[in-house]
């Protein structure tokens, strides 16, 4: 369904938003569950199912125990049984625990078993430093899930995506796995009413721009906007591209712009090394784009390091606006 | 326990009609020469990557699924081949299957360890032990909230048992009161390792106190021993009881795989296991309990080796997958 | 179990001289002390992320440090930091590591969740709910295999109890007949969660059977029932007999964390559990026969608040970590 | 050491050069124990431990219960407290049960204690296709740990490198773990006798070359030096860089080689998208190496879907020599 018949100027934060798609997912369609660790008269660790266990009952919203391998392996067996269970991680690093359930069997059994069942089950995953939690508690893994044929994987980095791709990713018969930034939840935006959705593999041109292509994810397209922002006052017009969708990746939305630009900056909060942006500029490496570009492709992402409690160490360890700025600066001031 | 001496009426001859029994005898009579064939097959090249016979466990498999309708469901294991055959799968789509044929249960894309039968209600073999655990739960989760009425067998061996996977699954159908039937086939072994050398506990049944659920330890040689057990656990599943732990007592004759060379165990002690081949013991119940004739029982014998040599020879000659089709069922609705 | 009453003299007064029973109860002061001084400051804003407070539970961290040297090992939790100061930790290092400082245990690196104490013997709290359970047994086998005669205190609380890491851990320590003990620490919730939702046996103690170890469930707030019942299984580890599971019943006067609003228990409750008190307890039990004066025990009640709030201020004015260090121990020999 | 001065013509395959180091390393460091399932009398499923068993003992040579979480964790914190852990994953496709231990706790300790500890284990991981063991036992995730900081990743391609190596590994105070590809254990090659260790974060130049650059890991070095000596033929000499590391990479050994041929292809096994060739590719186009480049850099990688059964499907879902021969031509004779 689409949304623009229906939009009404409305704010909500991107954690009432989450809330108000499984709100809408659980009164429309008897099949959707909710399962997780404290989800329901806790509310979830970050606030976001909220009261949703009071209007939808404890058979629905469901609270399991500190069991993530099996909590997610009964997430699978159920959708692969006529349920959509929307399964969620306290944290993202915890997943960590369910690797085998998501990655052997969710994202394998349709092909292993050549079509025979489907497995719609939505993982919700927390995920970002700038908590203090520290190291285990930080962490940016979306890339893993990437590198596996089967899954789909999800960043909505503004509410109004956060509720549609929710919905997509519900109206989506192969799992999704949706990561989600703790800084973020708190964050306001407007959203529609009502059911939408918003496309799986699509991403999203949030400033157009000459003059480099700034492809970025989850809240590092804040920052990029912050820092495009600043760019235009020096007359840097910076194309800022909200990935979207990890896999699978908009590789037409990202080509076209950098045959426009000529020039490419991935920033991303996950390890630099092997992380998204190592897949954007490998893309668009091997591509026709390549003949476009006009400097070499820069890539901004978290440190080599865990993520560290200090917080000007925790500061130091992902891109910051000052980084993106820099690295702008150096790549459209480069050689054309 | 029943045993099978005349002045004592076994539970299998008053629990079910000649028609049932005649048709347990002629399942085990066909999972023993499946599996022959299959080992056949395999020496003569036919078949591709390893495989786990279950040659001497036949009775257990049978057995376990007495009580179940083509609604109910099973979470079979990688030496699932005799699991697959007693929930009512066609042996030549499953002979198509091992020669990687597109007309096998999983279009030639999973092999022995993913064999399927999701119309009959296997979920399917499993490549990871404890795999099918969690999802087996998920399986009587999706039962108790749609109402289906249906109960979820799960099998999985002694060495399973000491996956996290066992515990959190056990844990979580117990304090949800699920569906489910936990069927442990000890063989005595986990590829080499021996329970005495991997399980701390004497009998596995032992271990469904720490969930609160009943346990038995069966014969799993007595084809009637391991009905009662599973028809009882089943009944109180159905009735809305919650799940049972049933320790069937078996032996693998052949080893782990095609590679084992069987140096962890006895020459003497295999023998004395083959001594006690469950479908001789269940033929001489039927005939002693006016079931059949010696001649009928023979006859489902050779009429066994026929249909799976037909089997064989049928799905030999069918299509194999279009290498063009690789991608094909990766996600829903990428058929080719 | 042994209670107070004068006319029947507790394990503790039999067991330990009065230094070591006025030094448990300085500890349990100086818990309570130090809690309540890292609630302080984190109101103050001195504190980043977030912590988990073990108010109420002094008992049941000194009680089952007593039987341990230095050379002994602990494995700790997110609810770390009584177990930290019961194994001997200087507060105002611990201080120093929630206020981020390079003076801190963990060079402020680790945070409240990843405090530790090497040299005393603590491998570290947790941040991963049963991340301890295996690394316990590992150490264990260190110990057997180098001949070292320490034993290994692994504290845990009910919620890990549900997690496969619990399972694979006590099974692995019991079959390799390890020096190790399980302390569980069934504080009734994990999180939100009560153990009556999440655990399918009435006593985590009767686990113990699934492993064939001995199970034992005291009163976590009498520090002689604790300590009686960790000592007996040290001195059972220490001659070569194996593990032991002890669940330690008592009882978190704070919330989860600090974003916890209490929603899943009663003002009731918890008043009921602040009556039993673990300090008072200890102290009226030293007083009663003749440790102490009651004079005496108060002074130790001060020494801890001014030993707290001199560590608070000494650490506060420490140095902070220098951001040129971010990738600093990383590996080994990355040191600046 | 040094092998040169010790060096004698004799070849090993590529499992005995793996025995002959892990025997090495029992002989001369009790510290050192091995741990897996089915490593002692079994001899390994691919027979790489054989009889260390018998050589060097039970208690040196553990056969683990099937707990590849637990297991895992008791290396760790074996390895934390005085032990040198060789951990074998029978399958690397388990690890997906260990993620917890190698990525929270064995990669991160070190740093969250702010250096206090070192973690150093070494994991085996047999991986790879060609086996015909289907989806769940022929993954190639190598990629996920080259994203994990404090983590060290190798990937031998010889039966040198294979035991040197693992050498290597046994002297990093750091966890290391090994990729050894399933098809290469029976490939022998020359193996210097005694103990000698190959760097790690070193890559190796298999063969020199001026028209472009392959990088290539694991079979695939051998697969590209295959097509190498057919491109010679048409008068097309490739370099072929053996990556041997994927975590830290070798830097400069790609980008000198890049900056003289002007043109990259990464081959490797694992899943195309965000697998080690996106690394090679963004590392080249991020660095001065980029304005040496001729054309776009190709990548050839695993196909997007899980590894198939039937053996033509498995061999088409990856690189085969005749894709390494049509890229390598687009390349050379592409524009200049
Ligand atoms: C998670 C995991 N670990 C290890 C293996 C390798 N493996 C396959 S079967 C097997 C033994 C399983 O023993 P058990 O559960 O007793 O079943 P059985 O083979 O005896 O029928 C092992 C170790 C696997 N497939 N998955
Ligand atoms: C693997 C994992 N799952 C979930 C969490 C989030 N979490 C932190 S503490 C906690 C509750 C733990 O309960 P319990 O083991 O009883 O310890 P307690 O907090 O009561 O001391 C949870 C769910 C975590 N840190 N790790
Ligand atoms: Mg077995
Ligand atoms: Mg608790």
């Amino acid at each position: 369904m689409n949304a623009q018949t229906e939009v009404k100027p409305r704010e909500l934060s991107y954690a009432e938003a989450i809330r108000e798609a499984m709100d809408i997912a659980l009164s429309t369609d008897d099949r959707v569950i909710l399962m997780g660790e404290d989800i329901g008269v806790y509310g979830g660790a970050f606030q976001v199912t909220g009261d949703l266990v009071h209007r939808h009952g404890e058979d629905r919203v469901i609270d399991t125990p500190i069991s993530e391998l099996g909590g997610a392996g009964v997430a699978v067996g159920a959708a692969m049984t006529g349920l959509k269970p929307i399964f969620e991680f306290q944290f993202s690093d915890f997943a960590t625990l369910a690797m085998e359930q998501i990655v052997n069997q969710a994202a394998k059994v349709r092909y292993m078993l050549g079509g025979a069942v489907s497995v719609p089950v939505v993982m919700r995953m927390p995920a970002g430093s700038g908590t203090g939690a520290a190291a285990q508690h930080s962490q940016s893994l979306e890339a893993w899930f990437g590198h596996v044929p089967g899954l789909k994987v999800v960043q909505p980095s503004t509410p109004e995506d956060a509720k549609g791709l929710l919905l997509a990713a519900l109206e989506d018969p192969d799992p999704v796995l949706i990561f989600e930034h703790k800084l973020l939840y708190k964050t306001r935006g407007p959203v529609p009413d009502g059911p939408y959705t918003t496309p799986i593999g699509k991403a999203a041109i949030r400033r157009e721009g000459r003059d480099l292509t700034i492809v970025a994810t989850s809240i590092m397209v804040h920052k990029a906007l912050e820092a495009a922002a600043q760019l235009a006052d020096d007359g840097i017009e910076a194309e800022i591209i909200d990935l979207r969708t990890i896999r699978p990746m908009d590789r037409e939305t990202v080509l076209d712009s950098v045959r426009r630009t000529g020039r490419l900056l991935c920033v991303y909060e996950g390890v630099k090394t092997l992380g998204i942006g190592a897949e954007i500029s490998a893309m668009v490496a091997e591509s026709d784009a390549f003949d476009y570009l006009d400097a070499p492709i820069l890539r901004l992402g978290g440190a080599e390091s865990p993520i560290p409690y200090n917080p000007a160490l925790e500061k130091a360890a992902i891109p910051q606006v000052p980084d993106i700025l820099d690295a702008a600066r150096s790549l459209a001031t480069g050689r054309t | 326990m029943p045993d099978a001496s005349a002045d004592n009426i076994p539970y299998a001859i008053r629990a079910y009609g000649p028609d049932r029994l005649r048709d347990a005898l002629r399942k085990m009579h066909l999972i023993r020469k499946f599996e022959e064939g299959a080992e056949d097959s395999y020496m003569r090249g036919l078949i591709h990557g390893t495989m786990h016979l279950s040659i001497g466990q036949e009775a257990s498999a049978v057995g376990a699924c007495m009580a179940l309708t083509d609604a109910d469901k099973i979470t079979s294991t990688h030496r699932g081949h005799g699991h697959c055959v007693a929930k009512g799968a066609d042996v030549e789509r499953m002979f198509a299957e091992f020669f990687g044929k597109e007309t096998g249960y999983c279009r030639g894309r999973g092999g022995s360890m993913h064999i399927a039968d999701v119309e009959k209600g296997n979920l399917g073999a499993n490549g990871i032990v404890g795999g099918g655990l969690p999802i087996a739960v998920g399986a009587a989760l999706s039962a108790k909230r749609l109402g289906t009425g249906a109960v979820t067998v799960c099998f999985f061996g002694d060495g399973a048992n000491n996956e996290g996977a066992f515990h959190e699954a056990l844990n979580m159908a117990a304090i949800w009161t699920l569906p489910v039937v936990f069927v442990c086939e000890n063989n005595r072994y986990g590829m080499s390792t021996s329970t005495e050398r991997s399980t701390a506990v004497k009998s596995i049944a032992d271990r469904a106190a720490a969930y609160s659920m009943p346990g038995a330890s069966v014969d799993g040689n007595d084809f009637s021993a391991v009905a009662e057990a599973v028809d009882t656990a089943v009944t109180r599943a159905r009735d809305g009881n919650g799940p049972s732990l049933i320790e069937s007592l078996t032996y693998r004759w052949r080893g782990h795989s095609k590679s084992d060379r069987n140096r962890y165990r006895s020459k003497e002690e295999i023998s004395d296991w083959m001594a006690q081949d469950p479908i001789p013991r269940m033929a001489r119940m039927l005939v002693d309990h006016g079931v059949l004739t010696t001649a009928e029982a023979d006859a489902l014998d050779q009429d066994a080796a026929d249909e799976i040599a037909r089997a064989i020879e049928a799905a030999r000659s069918q299509t194999d997958p279009n290498t063009m089709d690789l991608l094909r069922d990766v996600y829903t609705g990428d058929a080719a």
